[in-house]
């Protein structure tokens, strides 16, 4: 399959299932009892106005049948138009624009300590002994089965409030990102651990592995080589999830730790029953979903072109 | 699985169940029975995991709140894997242009993040007990559904399927005798890891607020009561939160122990 | 030491002094008080069956044996091998001594081209640049006949077949231009003119003044090349001498057992190994007369996309004979034994079972058919439901689905399966995967016969054991056929055991049956250019 | 506007020292309007009042006195009320601050558009505003009001640049113009409201003890941080240098000593109180609503929440308002009491889960508590009074809520108890709270009247308390109308509306607050 074929297949998917994920937030509109535009507006609880009723009924043409305000609805999508949060009382769009980047950020170095961490703890499995190994695959179990929004209080307490060693919030130095970066990376790298160990320890005791021995490489050199690539593949192969979790994660952390970003926006939207804001920012993280996929099949296939660990 | 660790996993889930089942037998007391002067007590011979705020027992509270965290955590994943088996099974058995369709809803499905996915639907609810359990079970549904389909699709096609067909087998007999037993056992391993991740979703969203109600002893809700007090009264959080990890690890190491991996929740 | 100057002929200087050797793996011992000495330009070769110690001897050689070692002398190419730490083994390892792995399979990164791992060993011990390095690997790839080299060294193994993988394995052991050369098994994956061809470069590095350490079961394979043959058993050499001497006057009983289990020119029905207990042919047990064929496949054609695996394959199996295809490598062989146990659907012709219309057709109308047919598979343990016990799977096999109670009503037809295949009832309680491969392929062939089947189809039954376990199936299956005048339908790349086998044999190549004759026939006159060109690769022992 | 008020422990010790930027955490909820005019909620007179000035504030001994305004006067009717503003003070966008700007902004809050709840009502009888010349304004009224000057003095009245007003009101939320200490440079959404020092600023009562007339710090950044621990983590570190909503615990610790300075400044207007919605069984029956009072006991809670940093209350109104009366003996806990109430008032009968119940139907009632409105503390202790209120047969079904549901609860009159912050300086806040005019919901669709008090006695004592002139009758009137409130156990009284704030020992002179307990940081300085 080439790669431009490849490329036209996974962007039409995307469409797919951005498209599903829309009709299922139009349904989901329509299922909420009572007056959808007031549904839109954030249920009877926001107290809208007559006027701003009426300019949601326009916006999303519930005076119009039902297929017509559906078509109306993908249209506005379509020119990424996703109207204006009554909550914030701002375009949707643009509180988007600015909480991605800070989720993403996050999530990402989330990302690169977890597999930093998974590598590290990995590679030292490796050189231990039984005990070792049991220890290890249960620190691994633990971390893996710790909430984030009680690990992060627990980070809190002990390296900010007893410690001072990190700050708690973020103080624009960039000191601030440690403690929630850690927070979502611990689980995860915990998880990416029992992965990495397995195949980590086929691949050293592979065939190939014996090979590279056999033409004087050293074990150092056979573990970066070929260990750590075959080690890499099942984590990249959950890249895609893991990121998923964290932006999951992200949500309590962003709320624990103060920090801005689409998870606390999306608490709050939903809090709000801000329906503009949780259509766009669900669709946002669909796509940002998606993206990560693509981008670690591309990976994946540089890594592994004719999939043979797959 | 080693003899050891059977009897190990069998008393692990013995405790439990008798703890979601019957409280009382171990925890006597009552766990929404308030003595404000006897708030914030530290762990002590009288209060072996201290009181919280308003004088109740975390003990008493973390024994009786099982019930409430296994049940969601449970029906959440009865949910997910009902939900699975169904799209799962369709999806490997159906035609293929059937078979992408519900691999694209399924996609969808996972596309959103598990909370966010969950915080979506509350979203058209409201938050609840009920709300947390259809979000947690729709949000694992995906991970889920792409094992069974893939499970089923293997076995399908597996060598050990051919000699049945060799040998004569019908349909029936062979979903009957091979298929389904053979898919049943990973399953059970994975629904075992998913347990414990569906108890700790479930607690992140009663933990933001949008579970169960209080004063129920729920522990994701007694955590998110006890994370006002973390520098008072550290003991209200570090309870609720090792009943969370003690009950997701021990269902990650009977899954992991049944045959299962740690993917796909 | 300089590997361009040729040592003299005269004087083979030893490279090799192992005396003493002893490996063990915890209480284990694997290999023990094992010696022998190797030269320059001379070839040893280590024969013996599965599990002997034939690997564990050669990794010690490259102080990789994983074990405890213990010799007398442990020289390689100057250097005290028990003396070395990890450090200067490396500087030994594919510079002075050299090792072609066992599986060619899994021997090389399946995420890292090929060139690249044949580099890596210049890496190791030279400061080669990254051009000069790819100089030398497309130097040392044209050397052992990789077709575009340019191309295979960009490609991960995986993109290589089963002999291009092989030469890729002997480029990288090769290419340090080391003293000693161990081929561990370099040639039993292959189909016989891979085979030839591999075992042909080993004689080139033999003619270049290396010394080579032959790693095999089949004597057969070895019999061209080695200068002296060991025959390990049970982790000890128990006869050692030169190849002829080994080969026609063989001491020891076991080395005996190993001559006599390759089948090559042995005539059918005549036991391959000692422990079989049926005796001579009984020849014409053969009902050839019986007028209805057991099968009949006729202008079979199957394609998958623009690729014809199977184009007009035609064939007839009478009652009580074998029928061999013998072919190389994707040449259509598992097609064809696919379609006709309808589990694959032929672009065109039809199968008939004792003349009756089996494929294609709806399953439901041949299901009745189906006890008339079996099928053994190259590895039998993917055709066994895994929770099924040994007994269970043959309950199931008798009572046709109905019951995998081992203590119910089939007992003794379980009982009765279990000796007709010569295996222990008290195996019946085991799993499958707790059984040896030989065990297993028995228990596959009991229960195939649990229905009574006119035929059985065959396809690669033996390939995956070793020459000894191989000689005890292939008679196993000769007995049932002459006690219960089952057809087979035997599929083969390996020529020797198609020859031992069959009645007729049908030679397979690019899907289409190029050949179709008596065996004597095809092995005494062949006429076609390709079953000529395979049976000259073919290794003979006599 | 400003001068100390109700500070406990005010630090006006040291010299002051210009420069730096104050951190303040805020665990309220982020405004999405920071021109108070629109909506009108207390988070936004927090970080208004740093940027926004009133016309009247209140001193030190909560008398209110002119500010902006530099004297006022009403005419004899009540009807015609004069407003006479400083000399020489400019808005930060540079426009003069003269009479024009009372019309425009009076006008602005009773603009539908602008969706004021707060100071809507607070100038509700200000029938048209004339101006005079360049410094004086005439309010017409349409009844007297002798609240108008306490309602001026509320930061939801607060005077912006008309100039300002005249941009849209997006721009307007977003960038608010006014005449205090500091303005807005920037807010980074979800994140920070950067102020900076406004560098002309002139102080509209001068002090003397100054070293400069510009506030010290060159700014404040307004931080949001909703999670209790971490806001106290992060001052305890050291991140932040203020933090409000304090935890009663934490108070409880910076009290006894330790680095951290501690402000109370209790909200005036009404005390923190549930309310029984007496328009609905079972609180329609007074006796009902008594035994619930009497089944609870507040007292304990308080104390093993509060760590005594609430003082009980029996009262309506908050006790920095002059003008409240309490009633300890109505709300003594008292069990055998409540349970003989109830069986007079027919609830005899006792389910299986121990619960009252009368003709079938369970003694049910429904508690709505907003999560953002009510502190971890005050919800623990309306877990208490579910507790203790069990044990005399009342099942409270309390429901966590987010705001928006909340006011969907009430909108929709789905409560039974509700405890409903209100703030509003001096006593008229009764009128908007018990008069039976506010059962009926305004445009916004919100009613204050919350407890349902339909009481044509009570209205009128309401609105003659509220047009003499006579401070004396004003006092008697509405010292009756709390009586008649009190005594009809429409409403459970709790604590003052809890306002505290801890601040790092680096921070100088906190204690200054408006008339509504905001602190101001003019004076405030931070030690090296
Ligand atoms: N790393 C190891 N640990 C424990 N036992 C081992 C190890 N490697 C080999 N053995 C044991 O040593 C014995 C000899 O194994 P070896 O691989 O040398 O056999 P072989 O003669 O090469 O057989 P084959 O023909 O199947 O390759 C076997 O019984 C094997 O199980
Ligand atoms: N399901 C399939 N889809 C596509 N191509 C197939 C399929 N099955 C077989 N082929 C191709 O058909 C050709 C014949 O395959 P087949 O398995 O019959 O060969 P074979 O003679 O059995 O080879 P071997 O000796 O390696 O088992 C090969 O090129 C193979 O790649
Ligand atoms: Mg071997
Ligand atoms: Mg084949």
């Amino acid at each position: 399959m080439g790669t431009l074929g490849w490329a036209v297949r996974k962007i039409g998917g995307a469409l797919v299932v951005l498209w599903l994920v829309a009709t299922a937030i139009f349904i989901g509109i329509r299922l909420i009892p009572g007056d959808p535009a007031e549904a839109i507006m954030g249920g009877p609880g926001s107290q809208a106005s007559a006027e701003a009723l009426a300019a949601a009924r326009a916006e999303f043409g519930l005076d119009q049948p039902v297929p017509v305000q559906y078509l109306m609805f993908l249209g506005k999508l379509a020119q990424l138009d996703f109207g204006t949060s009554y909550a914030l009382k701002r375009p949707v769009t643009e509180v988007m624009a600015e909480v991605l980047p800070k989720t993403i950020t996050l999530a990402l170095l989330a990302l690169a300590a977890a597999w930093l961490l998974a590598l590290l703890f990995a590679a030292l499995a490796m050189r231990a002994n039984r005990f070792g190994a049991w220890l290890g695959s249960m620190v691994e179990i633990v971390a893996a089965a710790v909430p984030h929004f009680w690990l992060g209080a627990v980070l809190i307490m002990v390296f900010s409030s007893a410690l001072g060693w990190l700050p708690a919030v973020d103080n624009g130095t960039g000191a601030g990102l440690v403690l929630p970066v850690l927070t979502l990376a611990l689980p995860l790298a915990g998880f990416l651990t029992q992965l990495m160990r397995d195949s980590l320890a086929t691949a050293m005791s592979s065939q190939f592995a014996l090979a590279a021995r056999a033409r004087g490489e050293s074990r150092l050199a056979v573990f970066w080589r070929h260990g750590l690539r075959h080690a890499s593949l099942p984590a990249l192969n959950l890249t895609g999830w893991a990121f998923s979790s964290l932006l999951s994660g992200a949500v309590v952390v962003e709320v624990i730790f103060a920090r801005p970003g689409l998870g606390r926006s999306l608490l709050s939207a939903v809090l709000a029953r801000d329906i503009p804001m949780v259509t766009g920012l669900a669709l946002f993280s669909a796509l940002v979903y998606i993206l990560v996929m693509a981008l670690t099949e591309a990976v994946e296939r540089a890594i592994d072109p004719a999939g043979a660990a797959s | 699985m080693s003899r050891l660790s059977k009897i190990l996993a069998w008393l692990f889930i013995a405790f439990w169940a008798l703890t979601a089942l019957a409280p009382q037998l171990i925890a006597p007391g009552d766990p929404l029975a308030i003595n404000p002067a006897q708030a914030f007590q530290a762990p002590g011979s009288e209060h072996v995991f201290g009181t919280d705020e308003s004088g109740r027992d975390i003990y008493t509270r973390v024994i009786h709140g099982a019930g409430d965290s296994l049940f969601i955590g449970l029906a959440a994943t009865a949910v997910g894997m009902g939900l699975a088996i169904v799209l799962g099974t369709l999806a490997a058995m159906a035609p293929r242009w059937l078979d992408g369709i519900i691999l694209r809803v399924l996609e969808a499905l996972y596309s959103i993040p598990s909370l966010l996915l969950a915080l979506l639907i509350i979203a058209f609810t409201g938050p609840g007990v009920g709300p947390a359990i259809i979000a947690v079970g729709l949000s694992t549904a995906p991970g889920y559904a792409r094992l069974v389909r893939s499970q089923i699709r293997t076995l399908k096609n597996s060598e050990m399927l051919e000699a049945a067909t060799v040998l004569g087998r019908g349909t029936w007999l062979k979903i009957r005798n091979h298929l389904v037993p053979n898919a049943l056992k990973p399953l059970l391993a994975l629904v075992t890891l998913g347990i414990g991740q569906a108890v700790i979703w479930a607690a992140a969203l009663s933990f933001l607020g949008l579970g169960t109600p209080p004063p129920a002893p729920e522990w994701g809700a007694m955590l998110s009561a006890g994370r006002t007090y973390l520098h008072l009264a550290w003991w209200m959080s570090l309870f609720p939160g090792l009943a969370i990890v003690v009950v997701a690890a021990g269902a990650t190491l009977i899954g992991r122990a049944l045959g299962g991996k740690a993917r796909t929740i | 030491m300089s590997t361009e100057s040729h040592p003299s002929r005269q004087e083979p200087a030893p490279l090799l002094t192992v005396s003493n050797l002893s490996v063990s793996f915890g209480a284990d011992v694997a290999v023990q008080d094992v010696s022998f000495t190797l030269s320059a330009g001379r070839a040893l070769a280590l024969v013996g069956e599965s599990g002997s110690g034939k690997s564990v001897t050669a990794r010690s050689l490259l102080g990789l044996s994983g074990g405890t070692v213990t010799a007398k002398t442990l020289r390689i190419c100057g250097h005290d091998g028990l003396a070395l730490r990890d450090r200067e083994w490396q500087g030994i390892r594919g510079n002075a001594v050299s090792m072609i792995l066992q599986d060619a399979l899994t021997a090389l990164d399946p995420l890292r081209p090929v060139g690249r791992e044949i580099g890596d060993a210049l890496k190791v011990h030279g400061s080669n640049s990254r051009a000069e390095r790819h100089a030398r690997v497309i130097e040392i790839l044209q050397r052992v006949h990789m077709p575009d080299p340019e191309l295979r060294a960009r490609q991960r193994s995986t993109e290589l077949s089963g002999g291009m993988r092989q030469r890729a394995l002997i480029a990288q052991a090769l290419i340090g231009n080391p003293q000693v050369v161990i081929a561990d098994e370099a040639t039993t994956a292959l189909d016989s003119k891979l085979a030839a061809l591999v075992l042909e470069q080993l004689r080139e590095l033999k003619e270049q003044g290396r010394a080579v350490l032959m790693i095999s079961h089949d004597l057969a394979q070895v019999a061209h090349l080695a200068d002296e043959i060991a025959v390990m058993r049970r982790g000890k050499i128990v006869e050692h001498g030169t190849a002829a001497r080994v080969l026609e006057d063989p001491q020891h009983e076991y080395t005996r057992t190993l001559l006599r289990a390759v089948p090559s020119g042995i005539p059918r029905f005549v036991p391959l190994s000692a422990s079989s207990a049926h005796a001579a042919p009984a020849a014409a047990a053969v009902n050839a007369e019986d007028p209805t064929l057991a099968l009949r496949a006729h202008n079979l054609g199957k394609s998958f996309g623009s690729h014809q695996a199977v184009d007009s394959v035609s064939f007839e199996l009478p009652r009580g004979t074998t029928l061999g295809i013998v072919g190389e490598s994707g040449s259509g062989k598992t097609t064809t034994a696919r379609i006709v146990l309808g589990l694959q659907k032929p672009d065109s012709g039809q199968v008939q079972l004792l003349g009756r219309d089996f494929a294609p057709g709806k399953e439901s109308e041949r299901r009745e058919l189906r006890r008339a047919m079996g099928a053994i598979y190259q590895n039998p343990l993917g055709s066994f439901d895994p929770r099924y016990t040994a007994g269970q799977l043959l309950t199931d096999a008798l009572s046709e689905g109905k019951s995998k109670r081992a203590d119910g009503g089939y007992r003794d037809g379980v009982e009765q399966l279990l000796e007709q295949v010569e295996l222990d009832p008290a195996l019946a309680s085991r799993n499958p995967r707790e059984l040896s491969g030989g065990q297993r392929q028995r228990l596959a062939i009991a229960r195939a016969l649990a229905p009574k089947p006119a035929v059985l189809v065959l396809d690669e039954p033996v390939s995956a054991l070793d020459v000894s376990i191989q000689a005890t199936v292939l008679d196993l299956l000769d007995r049932i056929q002459q006690e219960t005048g089952t057809s087979y339908l035997f599929i083969s790349h390996d020529l020797s055991v198609i020859e031992h086998m069959s009645d007729r044999v049908a030679v397979m190549t690019r899907g289409r049956i190029v050949e179709q004759a008596d065996t004597a026939q095809i092995f005494g006159d062949p006429q076609h250019e390709y079953t000529k060109s395979l049976l000259s690769a073919m290794p003979r022992l006599r | 506007g400003c001068s100390s008020t109700a500070g406990t422990e005010s630090t006006q010790d040291a010299t002051p020292v210009a420069g730096g930027t104050l951190v303040y955490a805020s665990g309220d909820a982020e405004p999405s309007c920071l021109d108070p005019h629109v909506g009108g909620n207390y988070p936004q007179a927090l970080v208004a009042s740093q940027y926004l000035e009133s016309l009247f504030t209140k001193d030190s001994e909560g008398k209110i006195i002119p500010w902006l305004a530099e004297s006022t006067e009403v005419s004899e009717d009540g009807l015609t009320r004069t407003i006479t503003l400083r000399e020489g003070i400019s808005f930060t966008d540079g426009t003069k601050l003269t009479a024009e700007a009372i019309k425009a902004n009076i006008e602005h809050l009773q603009d539908p558009d602008t969706a004021s709840s707060t100071g809507y009502l607070a100038v509700g009888k200000v029938d048209q505003i004339k101006v005079v010349d360049e410094r004086t304004a005439e309010l017409k009224l349409s009844a007297p009001d002798n609240a108008l000057l306490e309602s001026l003095s509320m930061p939801w009245t607060a005077i912006q640049s008309p100039t300002a007003l005249e941009r849209d009101q997006a721009t307007n939320c977003a960038s608010p113009v006014g005449t205090g200490p500091f303005k807005v440079e920037s807010w980074e959404h979800q994140q920070a409201v950067n102020l900076v020092r406004n560098e002309d600023y002139v102080p509209p009562v001068a002090d003397a003890s100054r070293t400069q007339p510009t506030a010290y710090l060159d700014g404040i950044t307004w931080r949001f941080i909703p999670e209790a621990a971490t806001r106290y983590a992060a001052l305890a570190s050291g991140e932040v240098d203020v933090i409000d909503n304090a935890q009663p615990d934490t108070i409880a610790t910076a009290a006894q000593g330790g680095p951290l300075g501690h402000l109370d400044a209790p909200r005036p207007g009404a005390s923190n109180r549930i309310e029984l919605n007496s328009s609905k069984a079972p609180f329609n029956d007074a006796k009902v609503r008594e035994a619930f009072i009497r089944s609870v006991d507040v007292n304990a809670g308080i104390t093993s929440l509060f760590f005594d940093t609430a003082k009980r209350s029996y009262s309506l109104l908050s006790s920095v308002e002059p003008l409240g009366i309490s009633d300890q003996s109505l709300f003594t806990t008292d069990p055998a009491k409540a349970n003989s109430l109830l069986d007079e008032a027919g609830w005899t009968e006792r389910d299986s889960a121990g619960y009252r119940s009368k003709d079938g139907k369970r003694l049910s009632v429904v508690f709505p508590v907003s999560t953002n409105q009510s502190v971890p503390a005050e919800q623990s202790l309306f877990e208490q009074f579910q507790a203790s209120a069990k044990a005399v047969g009342f099942e409270v079904k309390i429901q966590l809520l987010d705001l928006s549901s909340w006011y969907g609860a009430l909108a929709e009159h789905n409560y039974d108890l509700v405890s409903a912050p209100y703030t509003k300086v001096g006593p008229s806040v009764l009128r908007i709270l018990y008069h039976s005019d506010s059962t009926v919901p305004a445009p916004s669709g919100y009613f204050a009247n919350n407890a349902q008090v339909k009481n044509p006695a009570l209205d009128k004592l309401l609105t003659d308390a509220e047009q003499t002139n006579d401070e004396a009758q004003r006092a008697d009137l509405y010292a009756q109308a709390q009586k008649m409130v009190l005594e009809g156990y429409y409403v459970l009284p709790l604590y003052d509306q809890q306002n505290h704030f801890l601040y790092g020992a680096q921070v100088k002179n906190m204690g200054a607050t408006t008339s509504v307990s905001s602190p101001v940081y003019t004076d405030v300085f931070l030690a090296e």
